[in-house]
């Protein structure tokens, strides 16, 4: 089982208080919220889309746990740039490797979060699809 | 006092200390031999012990739980799930619902898929041979919706061939047809995967009732290619207080929820709810969780002892038993010869009633059922009230079989008409 | 470690020892602090003991066997049902239904009561504070039959009053009034008895959601007087898988059968079935047997420590962690005040995570539960997403309560914001 | 545990094969049928009832195992005769201690079958009631 102390780790808590991109995107092509039926909490992305395919730009709002936050600033921080093939190249796996320490099936949600909405939200653009905020991409008890 | 020597692969022996209750003496202090196996089985101390662990060591409530126990419970609850999607080859933990028994597990599909598939007109097709929980929850489908349900009988030698099912596809075009995989009382094993394609091609979707089945035989839900397949734990080894609904995932998706509850939602406002995604969206409340890691360690048993050593070794005690039982005057085995079976022998003695003949039994230390096994329209076809009901499992013997045919044969003198007389009307009556 | 004085009547210390999981350290060499019994609660090795005992030495089938297993099996599980039905004050053991559960009790009565009974217009009234258990299935009987759901809320005290029951009683003439008889979140206990009389009196049926009342006071359904009370095994020291359904026997008698299968039926024909009488008629399938068994094991453990000792030992130690929380800055305590209160309490933290808090706690050996605890319609009334959750039983102690509050003030410091910044932003974003 | 050998003990096989007024009466006032669900087994009793409230006559018919033949045998010798008041008054105790042998308690269904539908049978006038041949009477579930 993974420690208490392990998990909290100061890089995971720096990307806590200080995140990358928190925020909405004015200019956002794309959108997608979702959110963790084990606790509630929900998170929105919002990205820009660029002509040649590539994440531009992209930026995370919501409230949850340490882990959902820090995990959502590093994902944002690692996907900006990356072609829309490389965004769902990335696996589950990898972004558990991003986040660094080992985490239990539970915590694992709260890390694999924004990944899930970030996926659900390349297939979101904004204006066509009236109910784009509705919490409805891949639910987290598919994980298991 | 029983020998356990067996032609097949089994060291039934060795197999036999593994279950602590069969070397309990019955009532009257002879050898237990246990031959009530369709009705439940017994448990390996392997599975009593995996679920004592689990409440000594590491218990707790599922899923929503982030201490220690918790994650413990729930990595344990979904590892059995992982276990018991291997046991049948489905391509999808997701396609795997605990429930609390087979009973449970259909009345979901008849609630769920049912109201929302069926109506007015719409036929089920079922088996005369099935057990009540595969006919009493499509009764009352039928009364809900409107639908019928409509019956294939068996022929005179307690068979049903593949004609009977296409034609009874043909005529009554069912939109499901759902049947046990074996019947439980005439012990007869059907060719699951042909006539799920032949209802298939007829358009109906195909439930199998495999609690006579997962006990029995190596379960491949994809080569079977059904739409829903069902069993009971405390059939297999397992403890009672839990069953499995394998659904098709696209169907299962496609279904609303039944049982509303915690677990089972994603949200829930003063307004409504929206439902969890599969499986926990057909898991309601705090599931079976020890169940679910007993029924494993079943599953692991079983697995170690191989299934078709399993079901070689039933195949050669059920042969004995009913090429025994035809030998015996006045006895008339209610069920298709012995190719067709695996372990199951149902019998009824003339002029002995079978309860009568399951207490004679019980006093030579035979367990056996006796009555309508849960099949009374099966029974009512037949033109019998009851019958006596020997199964056996593979932890049974030769011997055994030996033990009980000698005392079945002993049941007609013990009930013969001696031409007794009440010797005085009032002898008793007034004392 | 833990000293286990205990200024009430129970020798906590000797309690103690009769729970094995107790004993164990947690993952961080603590020893472990139990703090998620309303959740679900640990069991005493007597429950373990009965179940193994019923495996290992006498279990078969119940009901249609007559062979000895089944005869004992059969009644060791009618016994259980005694039990429970004294456990309850039930003037029947008719009146006693077992079920997987709480959340099966209630979608039995849903199901079967429900779309009997409710119409287009119809009210059920709910409390804000009911568990997903008791909503759920009023929001889905809501879409089968066009009834309403409406809910009383609390006040800023977290309370209910009279006046807010009685003024929704008038305003809404519900059919239905149902309501736990404490909330598993604030911990609040509830006039079940006042309530239940002012909703009869306002023409409502009455079901009381008994799960977190049944393992902490002396119930009374003679006394009470509801229609319909249920409650979990698990959360009362008993087996998972089961739970009971109790209900006035001229309103079971009334209803249709819910689940349909084996054992529930009085005859099957391929036209149709008849119900058997109570309590059959609500249990399809092979019930939760050993389950069962161990419930009453449970029971009889409860009654020999003592229901009134129970919750007086709770409320001690619910009120000290109580008033600790209260004392600990930056700390706000969902729920009333300690003397509304069994052995719950839920808090938050500013600025904290619930979920952070309870991974933080578990570090320190204390298991308590995060996140809405299956409450979400009260937890967005009171505008929190997630609180921590600490549930003590019986079996906890005063220094285990100390320990926790310990680790609770801790909290803050270890997720104090320091002014941390990503030291660079691609230092491992691209290693 | 009662042993096989004691419940069926002569007494018992007396009345199994020679039992009391085993048929039906033509000239019955009352009549019952009643299944034992347990097993289907079904038995009907038809009485005559005199004007003084007797029971002046009563039978029995239907197929069973011998516990409940024989049992049926020994209530319908026992009850005739006796007034209405006297047959109510006849508990479930003293029916299975009529009986004689030891039951468990699947086997005292089939001991009180007989039994639970003469009680029926007592509110059962023939031809005032359409349905009195259904198995309505109160059901051997209750038992336990
Ligand atoms: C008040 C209340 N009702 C219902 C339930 C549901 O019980 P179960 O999950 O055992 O069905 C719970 C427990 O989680 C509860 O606390
Ligand atoms: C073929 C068949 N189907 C269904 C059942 C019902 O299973 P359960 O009682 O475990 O729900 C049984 C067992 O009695 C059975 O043999
Ligand atoms: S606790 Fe909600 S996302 Fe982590
Ligand atoms: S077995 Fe049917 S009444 Fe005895």
């Amino acid at each position: 089982m993974p420690n208490e102390q392990d998990i909290y780790e100061e890089h995971v808590l720096d990307h806590y208080e200080d995140p990358y991109h928190r925020g909405t995107l004015d200019t956002a092509s794309h959108m997608h919220e979702g959110n963790n039926p084990l606790c509630g909490d929900r998170i929105v992305i919002t990205l820009k889309l660029d002509d040649s395919g590539k994440v531009a730009e992209a930026w995370f709002e919501g409230e949850g746990c340490v882990i959902s936050q820090a995990s959502a600033s590093m994902l944002i921080e690692r996907m900006e740039g990356k072609t829309i093939e490389e965004v769902k190249a990335f696996t589950a796996e990898e972004m558990l490797e991003l986040f660094g320490p080992k985490l239990t099936p539970n915590r694992q949600k709260c890390c694999l979060l924004s990944w899930k909405i970030l996926q659900s939200a390349l297939h979101s653009p904004i204006g066509e699809d009236g109910d784009s905020s509705a919490p409805s991409g891949p639910s987290l008890g598919e994980e298991q | 006092m029983i020998v356990t020597t067996s032609p097949t692969n089994l060291d039934v022996a060795k197999i036999r200390e593994d279950f602590p209750i069969l070397g309990i003496r019955s009532a009257s202090d002879r050898p237990l031999v246990y031959f009530d196996n369709a009705a439940s089985t017994q448990r390996p101390t392997s599975v009593i012990e995996a679920m004592s662990r689990c409440y000594r060591e590491y218990y707790s409530n599922v899923h929503r739980g982030i201490h220690t126990l918790s994650e413990a419970s729930t990595q344990a609850y979904e590892n059995a799930r992982a276990t018991v999607a291997s046991f049948m080859n489905a391509s999808s933990t997701n396609e795997v619902i605990f429930a609390a028994g087979t009973t449970a597990a259909i009345n979901t599909v008849s609630r769920s898929w049912g109201d929302q598939n069926l109506s007015q007109g719409d036929v089920i097709l079922l088996l005369i041979s099935e057990h009540h929980a595969n006919i009493v929850p499509w009764h009352q489908l039928a009364e809900r919706v409107g639908c019928r349900v409509e019956f294939i009988s068996v022929d005179e030698e307690f068979l049903i061939d593949d004609e009977a099912v296409a034609s009874a596809l043909r005529m009554h075009q069912p939109k499901l047809f759902a049947f046990g995989a074996a019947s439980n009382t005439l012990g007869t094993e059907y060719p699951v995967k042909r006539w799920t394609r032949m209802a298939h091609d007829a358009g109906a979707t195909v439930l199998i009732d495999a609690a006579q089945a997962a006990p029995h035989w190596k379960m491949d839900v994809q080569d079977w290619d059904a739409d829903f397949i069902v069993f009971s734990g405390h059939k297999v080894c397992g403890p009672t207080g839990i069953g499995v609904l394998w659904g098709r995932e696209s169907l299962l998706d496609s279904m609303p929820p039944f049982l509303g509850g915690g677990g089972m939602i994603q949200t829930v406002t003063t307004d409504g709810f929206t439902a969890h995604a599969l499986p926990e969206k057909f898991e309601a409340g705090t599931p079976p969780i020890v169940e679910a890691i007993g029924l494993e360690a079943a599953i692991d048993y079983l697995t170690d002892v191989g299934m078709d050593n399993i079901h070689a070794h039933e195949r050669l005690l059920g042969t004995r038993a009913d090429a025994g039982l035809r030998e015996i005057n006045g006895v008339r085995v209610i069920g298709p010869t012995a190719e067709h079976k695996g372990g199951i022998n149902s019998f009824v003695i003339d002029g002995v009633h079978a309860h009568d003949v399951s207490q004679f039994l019980d006093g030579q230390g035979v367990a056996v059922r006796a009555g309508h096994h849960c099949t009374m329209p099966l029974h009512h076809a037949i033109g019998v009230t009851a019958t006596s009901r020997a199964s056996c499992y593979f932890y049974n013997t030769v011997e055994e079989v030996d033990v009980f045919l000698q005392a079945v044969s002993d049941v007609r003198d013990r009930f013969a008409k001696t031409g007794r007389r009440r010797r005085s009307r009032s002898s008793r009556s007034n004392s």
